[in-house]
């Protein structure tokens, strides 16, 4: 077997913080990285060192494209949404300008394009929305109708610039608190959006729980369903198998690595039911 | 300009340079052909595989700990036969010097797996993983007994034929490693692969619950390499003449010395390159730089420096 | 303001909170009641004792390692005559709850050991350190057998009379814990303390030669935390009912918490004091703070709560 | 027994960087301390947490005490001379003016000043001489006649700052490879110096051989030597006992902590050779 070719374009640099601003619970960092940029598509991630030298941390943190731009007055350069969870991403996040980091990318697979004009909507949660502006973009310049839904626990964590607002045809928000848009979690507003906008095809990004709950929307609905998934990595690359998640394999089901073969993946192949996987691992 | 030969010998198999995969941390090579030419190491050693293909434990699969990690892959894997068809040809296309892991839930898988390798060609040794469960005998270890032990490594001998050396790899979680190493050498293994995970536990605070589905995983990374170099030092102290291939928290040219001055005639890389896809090629490299600074000549002679000292 | 019973109960003694000092991590008190009142902590487990005082190794005794130490003292100390003399009348006259950790070379000595402390008061338990090596027996560690460590707590049970805790404290470099606790269980004892120290090397590249003068060391710290997780988790659910004082890399009050929900009632910390003298001061808050974070009342229903989970 | 008062002015305090300089191969770094100053004596020292939050060095750095000023503008200071050498050492020299360390002193022993007018010699070898110009100044005050000897492999390695030069009454440098001063290693020019200045009493501090050397010259020429000694410690406050020397005790050997009986400590009583106190151990 020639294996498909993996993580073709990626490479390993020392990436320049370019830039570093707080953006509500997130921060806003470019980094400068060159050539990288121009290989990037909507859906990729980069993996990056985390903690200094010294670190305790050894593995690498996993990041979502929020954009790449190819040529800009710095060369290449991405952009990430980052929010200072635990010990790796506040590392990150206190990075100062002119300081550089170990990045590689970029990695992942990207989503995929109608090959017709087709109504689509993304759904974000959180920092989930970041891929999906530039997905908003490239759909946008392929003539299909894009619809954004955005939802976090509370306002300020819905992350919604305003240049990323323009290129959508409509954009909805829920807040689980009320606090802005709709109040309630984002899946129970998305079946009458469904109706009305008349979608075709569903991208998303966010919370596992989010993703499944969308799944179950879009088999009901029966229509496609790209999700990008998010489980813990160790390496990024596809040697450690920890990312995996469970997708059916005729009876059974079979391991599939996120970093590899996501994070951008078939919705409708991931079996979201942890009880189901574990009856279909002991047929 | 000094010159360095740096080849290194397990049984009757010659290697470019000492430095391989770990078994589990590079899967079948093509990942980390990507970032280098795999020919450049001097042998892949492919993750554990099994008869029948395994779908592996649930998630999450790992947790990061203090300059280490926890996994619980759970032995995931495609089984002999699609391994033999696919990977073995791909890695003899690449030139790639391979070293297939193997791993057994019985002591007869052991044997199946080692006649299903006698004939293939493009194999430089076997490394039997014997720390797997036993279904056979409460789910225990089979490294964790010397009868055990040496039930595997028979089995593995009678089967493989006279051709392929036999690397043993043993786990650090048991009372007397010299012990067990001296049961397997006597069962007539050409080297010792030391050493696999330390089994650990994380609890996730937050959830209150073990934070791996497997609840147990295997500590790995440099946390426990203290542990790695005492195991290759007290194993090489005994049996000075049986070539270990050493591992355990290897992330730069510094530790593999470590472990080469402790007993090791070669180094595998596992966790490091979950890090860093360069970390073996690094580590190569700058382990041949620290070689010649000391004025080694051949890296044979810093195998073991440790117990000998500057004369 | 929610209030938290933090006080916890080894054999028939209670105490006010569930932070211990290690054994040898906090010599007999005087040098952290520079830092914090002793009363602060639940007890404070002195230095491991023998009979005879002891110069200990050579230097260096230590060498840092990735999240980690090895430490290679080799149970300096005053011997058992000097200690009661000054350290325990020191001791209580801070009020200090006591919990004397007593270490020997042969059977006999933990029986001489435990004789001396029969009568003397303001002692709250005996921690018995039997990683020890048996000078009768080729050297070996007596926690290494349950045999070995049956006779040790025997000996110790016949000596000290009916009044103080014992505490056996384990060596987590066995195949099977669990089988150790077992043994030392039967054979009487109040409580287990886990983990000492894992047996490590250090390799100075430099010199090439062991780092420390004893070549080989105890190695302590947070890279050894999912091993005591994992001790402590499956002693806990093999031995629901027997109280374990958990240590091993406890550096903050997430560490003890995740210790106390694999089954620990108290909690020792040791090398986090070493870079931090106020450690299990900070400890102590954080993880109060924690329980109530998340909603305990009482200390006591945490301590394996991770086996149980939430109803 | 009532403990002797061990380490009672010791506190531990974040310490703001008030000044990082290259000086040399070293770095001269300046600590605000507060009152911890008042409490300092020549050759005390301090314990540095090293590596940040998520670091994998999890054991404090000790620094001799270069200076303590009491009140200065910024109040209390202290001043340190650090070699860059491993991973601990190159951390802290990479701390930037205005952050913070975690920082425990003053710990340890310090120098013993004669009780009457003497003849001193303070010997320094590298960034040992650290400790010793404070202690220079003190004796001077005390009325002492105080020369200097400072050694190092090769020239930019002594430390010797102008301003500390001023307290001395002579100044003797000597270097291995000959760049500077007297060709050799330091303890071949003590002895000559000892009789030409009528040396009454030895103050040493750099690496162990040299102090075992002047040990040995000390007792042949019958005279007080004081030395500061530098052992691995674990802790700095005297609960690991991992930093031990062996003193003479009866026919015996007793392993004292360096970081509590220590630094400071008579060079007489301490056993040099490896060989002599292995044997004492056997007895
Ligand atoms: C494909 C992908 C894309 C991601 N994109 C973003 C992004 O755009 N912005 C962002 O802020 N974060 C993103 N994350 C999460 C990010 O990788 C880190 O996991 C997160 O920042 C927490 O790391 P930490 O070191 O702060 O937390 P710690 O709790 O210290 O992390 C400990 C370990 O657990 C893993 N882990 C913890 N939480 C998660 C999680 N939610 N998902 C996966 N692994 C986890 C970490 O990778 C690490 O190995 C992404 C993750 C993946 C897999
Ligand atoms: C009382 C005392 C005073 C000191 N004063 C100074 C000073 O004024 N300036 C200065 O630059 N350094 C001083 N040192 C040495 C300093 O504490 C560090 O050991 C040194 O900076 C190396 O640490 P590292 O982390 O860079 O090296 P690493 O090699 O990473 O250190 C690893 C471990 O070894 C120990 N170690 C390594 N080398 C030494 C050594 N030579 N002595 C003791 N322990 C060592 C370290 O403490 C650490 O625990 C002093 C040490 C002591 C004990
Ligand atoms: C994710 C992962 C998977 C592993 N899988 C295997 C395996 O299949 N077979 C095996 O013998 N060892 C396996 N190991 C153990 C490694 O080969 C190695 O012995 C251990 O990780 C110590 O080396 P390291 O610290 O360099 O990773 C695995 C380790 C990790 C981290
Ligand atoms: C320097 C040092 C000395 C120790 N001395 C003893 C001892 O005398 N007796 C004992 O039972 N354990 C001793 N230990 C082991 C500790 O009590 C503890 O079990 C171990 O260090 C794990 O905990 P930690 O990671 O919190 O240090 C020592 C540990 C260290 C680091
Ligand atoms: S993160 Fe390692 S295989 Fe996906
Ligand atoms: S450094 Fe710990 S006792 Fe001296």
């Amino acid at each position: 077997m020639i294996p498909h070719k993996i993580n073709r374009s990626a490479t390993q640099i020392m990436a320049e913080v370019i830039s570093n601003k707080k953006f509500g619970p997130y921060h806003h960092m470019v980094f400068a990285v060159g050539e990288m940029a121009a290989n990037i598509k909507p859906g990729n991630f980069v993996a990056i060192s985390v903690g200094g030298e010294q670190s305790s941390l050894i593995l690498r943190r996993a990041f979502a494209i929020y954009r790449a731009i190819d040529k800009g007055p710095m060369g290449g350069s991405i952009e990430l949404v980052i929010a200072p969870h635990g010990q790796g991403s506040t590392w990150l996040c206190s990075r100062a300008v002119g300081d550089f980091v170990d990045l590689i990318g970029p990695l992942g697979t990207s989503f995929g394009i109608p090959t017709t004009n087709a109504n689509t909507m993304l759904v974000g949660g959180g920092y989930g929305s970041a891929p999906l502006f530039a997905l908003a973009e490239l759909l946008k310049n392929r003539g299909c109708r894009v619809d954004m839904v955005l939802g976090a626990s509370t306002a300020n964590k819905i992350f919604a610039p305003l240049e990323g607002k323009r290129t959508v045809s409509s954009l909805t928000l829920t807040t689980d608190d009320g606090s802005a848009g709709i109040h309630g979690q984002i899946s129970e507003a998305i079946p009458r959006l469904i109706r009305e906008l008349g979608t075709e095809v569903i991208y998303s990004c966010g919370p596992m729980g989010m993703l499944a709950a969308i799944a179950k929307i879009a088999k009901d609905f029966d229509i496609a369903h790209q999700c990008s998934v998010e489980e813990s990595m160790a390496c990024g690359i596809g040697v450690c198998m920890t990312c995996v998640v469970p997708i059916r394999n005729g009876d059974g089901v079979k391991m599939v690595r996120t970093c590899i073969d996501g994070p951008v993946m078939d919705g409708s192949e991931i079996i979201w039911d942890r009880k189901e996987v574990l009856d279909a691992m002991n047929i | 300009m000094s010159t360095l030969d740096f080849s290194t010998k397990i049984g009757s198999k010659r290697f470019s340079n000492p430095i391989f995969t770990a078994s589990g941390c590079a899967s079948s090579g093509q990942e980390l052909s990507q970032f280098f030419p795999l020919t450049d190491l001097g042998a892949i050693v492919t993750k554990s595989i099994m008869t029948k293909a395994r779908t592996g434990r649930m998630t999450p699969r790992m947790a990061e700990t203090p300059s280490g990690m926890l996994n619980s892959i759970g032995l995931q894997g495609p089984g002999i036969d699609a391994f033999l068809e696919n990977d073995i040809p791909w890695l003899v296309e690449q030139k790639a010097k391979v070293i297939v892991s193997i791993a057994g839930e019985s002591v007869d898988e052991y044997g199946v797996l080692s006649r299903r390798l006698r004939a293939v060609s493009g194999i430089s040794a076997v490394e039997v993983n014997i720390s797997c469960p036993n279904v056979e005998n409460r789910g225990q270890v089979f490294a964790c007994h010397p009868d055990t032990s040496v039930a595997v490594i028979e089995s593995v001998r009678r089967n493989i034929g006279g051709e392929l050396p036999i690397i043993a790899k043993l786990s650090p979680d048991v009372t007397d490693i010299v012990e067990i190493a001296h049961a397997v050498i006597n069962a007539g293994v050409d080297g010792l692969a030391l050493i696999n995970t330390l089994l650990g536990m994380v609890i996730d605070t937050t959830t209150m619950r073990p934070k791996l589905a497997g609840k147990t995983g295997g500590l790995s990374g440099p946390a426990i390499r203290p542990v790695a170099v005492r195991a290759i030092y007290q194993v090489h102290q005994a049996f000075p003449n049986i070539p270990i291939v050493g591992m355990g928290g290897v992330s730069n040219g510094r530790d593999a010395l470590e472990l080469v001055l402790a007993g090791a005639s070669a180094i595998s890389v596992g966790t490091a390159s979950f890090g860093n896809p360069m970390a073996a090629i690094n580590i190569k490299n700058q382990l041949s730089e620290l070689l010649i600074q000391r004025g080694f000549n051949d890296f044979r002679d810093a195998i073991g420096f440790a117990h000998r000292g500057v004369q």
